[in-house]
């Protein structure tokens, strides 16, 4: 009940105007479930709404890679922010505030509204909890106010991942509002924010209606560089891919965010319209729990990743549209190194490697997520070529909710991943995907080496040093083989030719600002 | 769609002779539809050439022509063999499905119509509390729990349409045991359970009987729509509603061929069905 | 009067129904595989943030604990918190179930109509090309899976033909309508705002139009063999002997006696337009309740889950209600 | 000019000649009586005449109506024929009305259409109209639906609507089929006053020549779709030409004489019942037998005050649809049971099968309780009784064959199969039905057979007592007489008691011992069938004796009529039948009624002797 049920806001403003053609329209696969950045449920579309409605103090910057517009992960710098740095032991870091940003309520955005959104992100001891962790702040009283524009974050450890973390957690609240609305039973005005857009970013919510339309305004406040370009920016629900197909060909939309690969590929030579694509750190993979049998074997595991039509699912899938993999590090992050992932795509080798192993044939579940129709293709395509080798799967498709319990239960022995880190580092894969207890590390997969690497690099700042520490990663990776890497899908995005400015978001939560209509 | 109410309605006499004309020639149309349908996919999928979860590697979505006669799918598997192969699952989980509600149905109908009374209130409450949930509630619930496949499918439709039966089979017990001829089984001296076999049962299963083959359509197309809804089978079994559900997306680029034969099939088969249960609601009514 | 202690009885009767949906509810989707907090929290969420979301939403208490205060919120009103979005359960429900009712209200009218006038229409032809022709195509509508006559429905009259609005979205948000019952064509006229309903009525052209294809034949054939009855029976055929007027014979003796099947068979119709809004609420991006619930029981989302399920009881309950009332109405043999 | 002139009328349905060469004149005034048996063609005469021939029909000859011939009328003459020219009053009112419609609606329409009246002045016509056949309360009646009415309400307002359209011709096809007795007369009376004083053309169809024969001028005798005989009234009464005439008026029951040898007609031909030779008419005809004590036989069932209540279906209420009877049966000895319908008859039979637990008093069947026993004793012991009913193709399972039906009581008794076939092909051969029968399903059985097959059930397991629920009333009256000959000689056997259920009396005459008069639940009279009969002392008992249609046609005025409206008397303190009765007085509605004996007879009337001039048939 987002908006008008509130009661509170928004005002459809003046400048909303400007008729049909003025908007652009994008269309997108579901509305909002909440406001909350702090609370909500993972959730692609409202991610993507936060970062350009909420102020973050930070962000990526922009890079050119073959003509493509990408974010670079690499140089991140202050937007809403004056400027954030580290002391000398980069421990200490301190956020200088610009004088005179304001919310839309008129309030100025202060030190004391970062605090109270921190000290609500802890209280939350949901998502930036979660990757605060990662920094070594885990407590409230690690962030201090030093004077009305100046916040300091007290690590208990320096590292390397500092900016890239704060990059994506750096958001502020409009705290005297939230206040106005807090209770005893509800001290961080849950309630409130669930239900009202927050304020002060790049775009602010002009008018919202329930399941149907978000329409965006820019913010003319914005001090920084890059202000939004477009006034106005709708986003249209619309659920099913064909219809979003539908009405992008009819110019009823310019953005469609929800349709299928094989619909974009098609669109390729489409009137009208043309296909944005840029490489993607997207990896797209199958991951075997060492510590399940059949692949406790890892002869079983070279076995499987030696039959994985891997050509054949970047031509059927992707329509071409992909890189092959050669690491379990990802394409583009430094340090990658092609020695990484020494399999391909070989029934004759699958078999020997079996019967090496001493089991002819196996069979085993291969669970993947029930809604999502680029990794039902290629779990058929991987069914029916291990079948050729000796190896019977079993197709499960799994709901989000049972996905996520079995997940946590780590009792998944095969299944499909995809996803792109938040973080375009190893020391940041090795702690999210291949130590002990990790939480992406659904293969289970312990390798002492690796832990005391990890160890390592938390206190290796050193550039040269951490890419040797890198290449033995990889190594070890590849003779262990927990993954099938299968490839690194573009992005791609289908536009109307009038709409410019795309910058391909590394971390999937599309910009806004940089977008124009001719 | 589950309708049952409207089971053995008399036609007047008046229209009778041409009623009953008509009514003939639904039960044959539909009798003829179905045993092609029948015929095709128990000996069509001898004649093909694909197996239906066999992948052509170099052909994805490749138009009809050539070695696929009806083109293949976005996996690369023949459409042909998977429409006739589908066919004979998705006919057998309807009449599997309709014949299990049958019986369900008539079971608790029998129970609650004859014994009347608190049984009959307290199964009746229960039916309609299972009535109050949705069919693809149901359906997760039923393939959370036991697992999705075939078997757990004919239970979930078989369990949407069971409720349905058992009033229809309730309320023409309620009738039936209030006839003499009941009354007469009874003053013989027969046993409950031999009057309720014997005289009861035979005579309320008419309008069971006319209103299945309706219900058979209506069990396909809640398959199809389960399917839509990704509770159906899994991938890459051949299912008509699944075939469409992942075809849907080619209709719009002008790939017909992914998504009309098993819609055509599926529309075919469903109409045969309703023909067949239209015609023999026809004739029970005119000759009761 | 007799009328308002028919429904109490009535309304009382359907408590241990709905309690017993809401046990059962309850019961099953915990005893369900899958977890709903991990569904909302990120990936990198120890068990300690879990457990704190879990205790947010009371799912650490016993079972015992969370069914006695479940209930106690039933009864003040408060169906709780969407695990997935935070926010209460009725509000949501508020916004999502006026859409969808709109819908199948005014596809099953639209069809009870039809069904209508086309059923006698028939049954007077009884036996003539025209009554087979109807007969045959309203079995053939009968026969297409919705969502697929759906998406053919926009392929043609809205890319082809472009006679709609396009199929996302309920009414246009130029048009700036306030919401109130959430069921937008009924918003635009209690806040008099033309636009608004015209858009409204245009976005809901397609939709109506593929549910009433789909669920006109059952009742057409009701209405059909009803009509064909009355006109075969002693009292019309005594009617027509005494030489009384076509038009008296339609409206007199036709008509109202045709009708008398046509409620409870409307109200199993909307029973299951209710069940199938979810497959077309996808295809035209309806936002609807079908959706949501579809989604909550995706996520786990238990308070969802339970909500929509004892909202779908108490719709069946009163829509059956009112289709008794109804019925006694027309027909003055049924006592209620 | 005659009103209507049928000529050589000939219909065919398919390969049915249902009419086969029809000759009938009706003028105005006069009223003729068009009899014949169920499926003779009558229906399809009246309905020829309003040009509403069933779909399908070929009719060929004339019929004249006014000279003009109706069967080739274009569509505009015959809707203004219909109605205003003849009108049908329908057999069955109660499917002729309009369910959905109230009933002064469906007479509106009629004068609207036919009298060109407007509303208001069709709605005060229509009360009078309904006031004029005896509708009490019309005005109030004039939006009953026609569920609400009694099966003689009913019929009244399907006779307002016929003669609301103003016609030439009234034709009543079988207006008093399913009436009670007393309401008969009544309706009939109707016609009669539409010739006399309203100068219309009355055609009244009937299968049963003893009712309307007292109010025709003309008879047409129909068979098998053709005339048989025509002619005055008293000339085929008397003097009947063609043997199926004869055959009719032969199944006529008749009241006049107890036994056949002291009636004036001819022996045998107008009492069904009794063969020669039945031990029974010798005993019972001993007046020195005190009463209830008529045979000496084992006691086979007996009711001791016994009520029973239908429990409505929520909670509060309930029919008393028995109150306080108590009642003997002896082996060798028939019960006759007579009332009114809905006055418990059905109810007692079931009571003594064991099929219903009194809610008080007791019932004993071969000595023992049923209400006492439970599952297989119970079974057994209801294997004892058995009952004949009225419905005889109902009765079967539409889904069993003949044998089947018969060997039930068998096989529920444990017989093995071979003893079972040979005692199934015993007892069918005893009622008359061959082997071929055997395999036979009800719907294959024409009405007389099926009851024939009924009783065969009820003796092939041997009981101690057969129970008959007016086992005769569904059928054609020609086929009753060989049905209560059947009766006859089961009631006949000694071995066993039997119990004959009936509304009318006359049939109950022939071969019962006892007879048990019940109104509203309660027994009002008993005794030997010969004392009742002879000497009726309860008011009730005198109405039914009075109602009973005979052939000679004169009115017995002298004879008690009960007050019209049953449904309207309500059962107060007092006697049950008070509201009703010609003599009642203050006290008769306060004081409860206890059967005392008078002569060799039981009566629950407090003035029962003090009606001597009325008693008995000397008027
Ligand atoms: N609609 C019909 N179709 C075919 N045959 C019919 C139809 N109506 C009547 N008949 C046949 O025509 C014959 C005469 O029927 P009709 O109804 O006139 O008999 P009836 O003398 O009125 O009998 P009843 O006393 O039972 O009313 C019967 O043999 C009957 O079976
Ligand atoms: N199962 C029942 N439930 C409620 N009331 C009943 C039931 N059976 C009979 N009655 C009522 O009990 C009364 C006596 O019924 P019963 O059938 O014994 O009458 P009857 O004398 O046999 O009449 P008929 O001559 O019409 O057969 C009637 O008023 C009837 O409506
Ligand atoms: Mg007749
Ligand atoms: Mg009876």
């Amino acid at each position: 009940a987002a908006g008008t049920k509130g009661g509170e806001q928004p005002q459809p403003s003046g400048a909303a105007s400007g008729g049909e053609g003025g908007a652009l329209r994008i269309a997108v696969g579901g509305y909002v479930s909440s406001w909350d950045q702090d609370f909500v449920g993972f959730d692609l579309t409202a991610l993507m709404l936060f970062k350009n409605v909420f102020p973050y103090m930070i962000d990526y910057g922009v890079k050119d890679v073959g003509g493509a517009q990408i974010l670079d992960t690499e140089s991140i710098a202050p937007t809403f922010a004056e400027s954030f740095e580290p002391d000398a032991d980069n421990k200490v870091w301190t956020l200088k505030l610009r004088k005179g940003v304001k919310f839309a309520s008129g309030n100025e955005m202060t030190a004391a509204d970062v605090k109270w959104s921190k000290d609500r992100a802890f209280a939350a001891k949901a998502n930036v909890a979660g990757v605060y962790r990662l920094i070594g702040l885990t407590e409230a009283d690690q962030v201090k106010v030093v004077d009305d524009y100046t916040v300091e974050f007290h690590q208990a450890f320096p590292s390397a991942l500092t900016w890239q973390i704060q990059a994506i957690s750096l958001y502020v609240f409009d705290s005297a509002e939230a206040k106005k609305h807090a209770t005893d039973a509800d001290p961080w005005a849950k309630e409130w924010f669930a239900k009202n857009p927050p304020t002060g970013g790049y775009f602010e919510v002009s008018k919202a209606v329930q399941g149907q339309e978000i329409e965006l305004s820019a913010n003319t406040g914005y001090p920084g560089q890059d202000p939004a370009r477009l006034s106005t920016i709708r986003l249209t629900v619309v659920s099913a891919a064909a219809t979003q197909r539908l009405q992008l060909e009819a110019g009823d939309v310019d953005i469609a965010l929800g349709m299928s690969r094989r619909d974009v590929a098609d669109l390729k030579d489409a009137q009208g319209i043309k296909v944005i694509s840029a490489p993607s750190n997207n990896q797209v993979a199958i991951q075997m729990s060492v510590a399940t049998a059949p692949f406790d074997d890892v002869k079983v595991r070279q076995a499987l990743a030696c039959a994985v039509p891997y050509e054949q699912i970047i031509s059927n899938v992707y329509g071409g549209d992909a890189r092959p993999a050669k690491s379990l590090v990802p394409l583009d992050m430094p340090g990658y190194a092609e020695t990484g992932y020494p399999y391909a795509y070989d029934l004759d080798r699958a078999k020997a490697l079996l019967a090496e192993a001493g089991k002819p044939s196996i069979s085993s579940e291969l669970v993947f997520e029930a809604d999502n129709a680029e990794q039902q293709q290629i779990a058929v395509l991987v069914q029916s070529e291990a079948r050729k080798a000796g190896i019977e799967l079993k197709l499960v498709p799994l709901d989000p909710a049972t996905l996520g319990e079995r997940r946590e239960k780590k009792s998944i022995p095969l299944q499909l991943t995809a996803g792109q880190l938040w973080v375009n580092d190893v020391e940041y894969m090795l702690g999210t995907s291949f130590t002990k207890g990790a939480n992406l590390n659904y293969s289970n997969y312990v390798n002492d080496e690796i832990e005391k690497i990890f160890e390592q690099s938390h206190t290796t700042v050193e550039e040269a040093e951490r890419l040797k520490l890198w290449a033995r990663v990889q190594e070890i990776l590849a003779a262990d083989v927990p993954w099938a890497i299968i490839c690194q899908p573009n992005f791609t995005l289908p536009v109307r030719e009038e709409v410019a400015g795309w910058v391909q978001p590394m971390d999937g939560l599309a910009r806004l600002r940089y977008l124009t209509k001719a | 769609m589950a309708d049952l109410t409207t089971a053995g309605e008399a036609g007047p006499p008046r229209a009778a002779a041409a009623d009953r004309g008509f009514a003939t020639t639904l039960i044959r149309t539909g009798s003829v539809i179905l045993g092609l349908v029948v015929l095709a996919v128990l000996i069509g999928p001898l004649l093909v050439r694909w197996g239906p979860e066999e992948i052509d590697a170099a052909a994805s979505l490749a138009p009809p022509g050539g070695a696929h006669p009806l083109g293949t799918d976005v996996n690369g598997m023949d459409i042909l063999s998977r429409v006739l192969h589908a066919g004979r699952l998705d006919l057998g989980v309807a009449v599997a499905s309709v014949a299990l509600a049958v019986v369900l149905g008539t079971l608790l109908g029998i129970v609650a119509g004859y014994r009347g009374g608190l049984v009959d209130d307290v199964l009746m409450r229960i039916l309609d509390v299972f009535q109050a949930f949705p069919a693809f509630i149901l359906a997760l619930a039923v393939a959370a729990l036991l697992g999705g496949g075939v078997p757990e499918l004919i239970l979930v439709i078989a369990l949407v349409n069971a409720p349905a039966y058992a009033r229809l089979v309730r309320a023409e017990v309620r009738t039936v045991r209030e006839l003499p001829f009941v009354e007469a089984s009874r003053t013989s001296g027969s046993s409950g359970l031999g009057t309720l076999w014997r005289h009861v049962l035979p005579n309320s299963l008419t309008p069971v009987r006319v209103i299945a083959p309706l219900n058979c359509g209506w069990a396909m197309l809640t398959l199809a729509g389960l399917s839509f809804l990704g509770l159906g089978v899994t991938v890459p079994t051949a299912e008509w509603g699944a075939m469409i559900s992942l075809g849907s997306a080619d209709v719009v680029a002008g790939r017909w061929w992914t998504s009309v034969p098993p819609g055509l099939l599926l529309l075919v088969s469903v109409l045969g069905f309703s023909l067949l249960g239209e015609g023999l609601q026809e004739r029970a009514g005119v000759t009761r | 009067m007799r009328i308002a202690r028919f429904t109490a009885r009535r309304l009382l009767q359907a408590v241990p129904v709905l309690l017993g949906v809401v046990v059962v509810t309850f019961v099953l989707v915990r005893v369900l595989p899958g977890d709903p907090i991990r569904t909302i929290l990120g990936p990198n969420a120890t068990e300690a943030d879990a457990a704190a979301a879990r205790a947010r939403y009371g799912l650490d208490q016993p079972m015992w604990q969370q069914f006695v205060d479940y209930l106690g919120g039933l009864f003040t009103g408060d169906l709780g918190v969407s695990i997935q979005s935070g926010q209460s359960v009725m509000g949501e429900m508020a916004v999502r179930l006026g859409p969808t009712l709109e819908l199948v209200v005014i596809a099953v009218t639209i069809a009870t109509v039809l069904a209508t006038v086309l059923g006698i229409w028939s049954a007077r032809r009884a036996g003539r090309a025209g009554d087979h022709t109807l007969r045959v195509l309203a079995l053939v509508g009968n026969s297409l899976p919705e969502f697929w006559l759906g998406l053919v429905l926009i392929l043609v009259v809205y890319s082809g033909l472009g006679w709609v609005p396009a199929p996302s979205g309920r009414v246009d948000p130029d048009t700036n309508l306030s919401l109130i019952t959430g069921a937008d064509l009924l918003d635009a006229v209690l806040t008099g705002n033309g636009p608004a309903f015209a858009s409204a009525a245009g976005h809901l052209v397609l939709p109506v139009a593929t549910m009433v294809v789909v669920i006109v034949a059952p009742l057409m054939r009701s209405v059909r063999a009803s009509a064909l009855e009355v006109l075969g029976s002693e009292a019309y055929r005594a009617a027509a002997a005494h030489g009384l007027p076509e038009r008296t014979l339609l409206r007199g003796y036709l008509a109202r006696a045709a009708l008398v099947r046509l409620p409870a068979l409307a109200a199993l119709v909307f029973g299951f337009a209710i069940g199938s809004t979810v497959l077309v609420e996808y295809v035209f991006s309806w936002q609807g309740f079908g959706q949501w619930a579809l989604r909550g029981l995706l996520f786990r989302d238990y308070p969802v889950v339970q909500a929509s399920v004892v909202v779908i009881a108490l719709c069946y309950t009163l829509i059956f209600l009112i289709a008794d009332v109804v019925h006694a109405v027309l027909d003055p043999r049924v006592r209620i | 000019m005659t009103l209507l002139d049928i000529r050589d009328l000939k219909v065919a349905i398919g390969s049915v000649q249902a009419l086969a060469g029809v000759d009938l004149t009706v003028a105005r005034g006069e009223v003729v009586g068009l009899v014949g048996e169920s499926g003779g063609g009558k229906s399809m005469i009246a309905r020829s005449v309003v040009g509403l021939l069933p779909d399908g029909a070929r009719a060929t000859g004339q019929v004249l109506f006014e000279d003009r011939d109706v069967l080739t009328m274009d569509a505009a003459t015959l809707a203004a024929h219909r109605g205003a020219g003849a009108a049908i009053c329908f057999q069955n009112p109660r499917g002729a009305l309009s369910p959905t419609r109230v009933i002064g609606r469906q007479l509106t329409d009629r004068l609207v259409t036919h009298q060109g009246m407007d509303a208001s002045q069709a709605r005060s016509a229509a009360v009078g109209l309904f006031e004029s056949v005896g509708i009490r309360s019309a005005a109030r009646r004039f939006g009953s639906y026609p569920h609400e009415l009694s099966g003689g309400q009913a019929q009244r307002v399907m006779i307002s609507l016929a003669t609301g359209c103003a016609p030439g011709l009234l034709i009543a096809d079988e207006p008093t089929t399913g009436l009670d007795v007393t309401l008969t007369r009544e309706i009939l009376l109707r016609f009669r006053e539409a010739a006399d004083e309203e100068g219309r053309g009355v055609l009244l169809i009937s299968h049963d020549l003893a009712s309307i024969a007292r109010i025709c001028d003309r008879l047409v005798v129909l068979n098998a779709g053709a005339i048989v005989e025509h002619g005055p009234t008293t000339a085929i009464l008397t003097t009947p030409a063609a043997p199926y005439t004869r055959t009719l008026l032969a199944a006529v029951p008749t009241l006049p004489s107890p036994h056949p040898a002291e009636s004036g007609e001819s022996a045998g031909s107008a009492d069904p019942a009794r063969p020669a030779g039945a031990g029974v008419s010798a005993e019972s005809g001993d007046p020195a037998q005190p009463a209830g004590s008529a045979v000496s036989g084992d006691e086979v069932v007996r009711v001791e005050d016994a009520h029973v209540v239908y429990g409505s279906r929520f909670g509060a209420g309930g029919h008393h649809a028995l109150r306080g009877v108590s009642l003997t049966v002896r082996a060798g000895e028939t019960v006759g049971v007579v009332g009114e319908s809905g006055s418990g008859k059905s109810t007692l039979a079931r009571l003594m099968l064991g099929m219903i637990t009194p809610s008080r008093g007791a019932v004993t069947l071969a000595g023992r309780e049923p209400s006492r026993l439970r599952g297989r004793a119970l079974r057994a012991l209801r294997r004892r009784a058995q009952l004949v009913f009225q419905d005889p193709i109902g009765s079967l399972s539409p889904r069993r064959t003949v044998a089947d039906a018969v060997a039930e009581p068998l096989r529920a008794a444990g017989v093995k199969a071979p003893e079972r076939a040979r005692r199934v092909a015993a007892v069918l051969e005893r009622m008359g039905l061959d082997g071929t029968y055997a395999e036979r399903r009800p719907h294959e059985l024409s009405g007389g057979q099926a009851q024939r097959v009924g009783i065969a059930r009820a003796l092939a397991g041997e009981p101690d007592l057969i129970v008959f629920d007016e086992p005769t009333s569904a059928l054609d009256v020609t086929v009753q007489a060989q049905i209560l000959k059947v009766i006859g000689e089961v009631t006949a056997e000694r071995g066993r008691g039997s119990v004959f259920i009936s509304h009318d009396l006359a049939t109950v005459r022939g071969f019962c011992d006892r007879v048990v008069v019940l109104y509203l639940g309660r027994i009002v009279e008993e005794g030997p069938v010969e004392e009742v009969f002879a000497r009726p002392r309860h008011p009730y008992t005198m109405a039914l004796l009075a109602a009973v249609p005979s052939l000679d046609g004169e009115e017995e005025t002298g004879r008690v009529r009960l007050t019209k409206d049953p449904e309207e008397a309500a059962a107060g303190g007092g006697c049950a039948l008070a509201p009703r009765c010609p003599f009642a007085e203050d006290a008769c509605r306060t004081e409860e009624q206890e059967l005392r004996t008078l002569g060799r007879a039981r009566v629950a009337c407090r003035r029962a002797g003090a009606l001597p001039d009325l008693e008995g048939p000397e008027r």
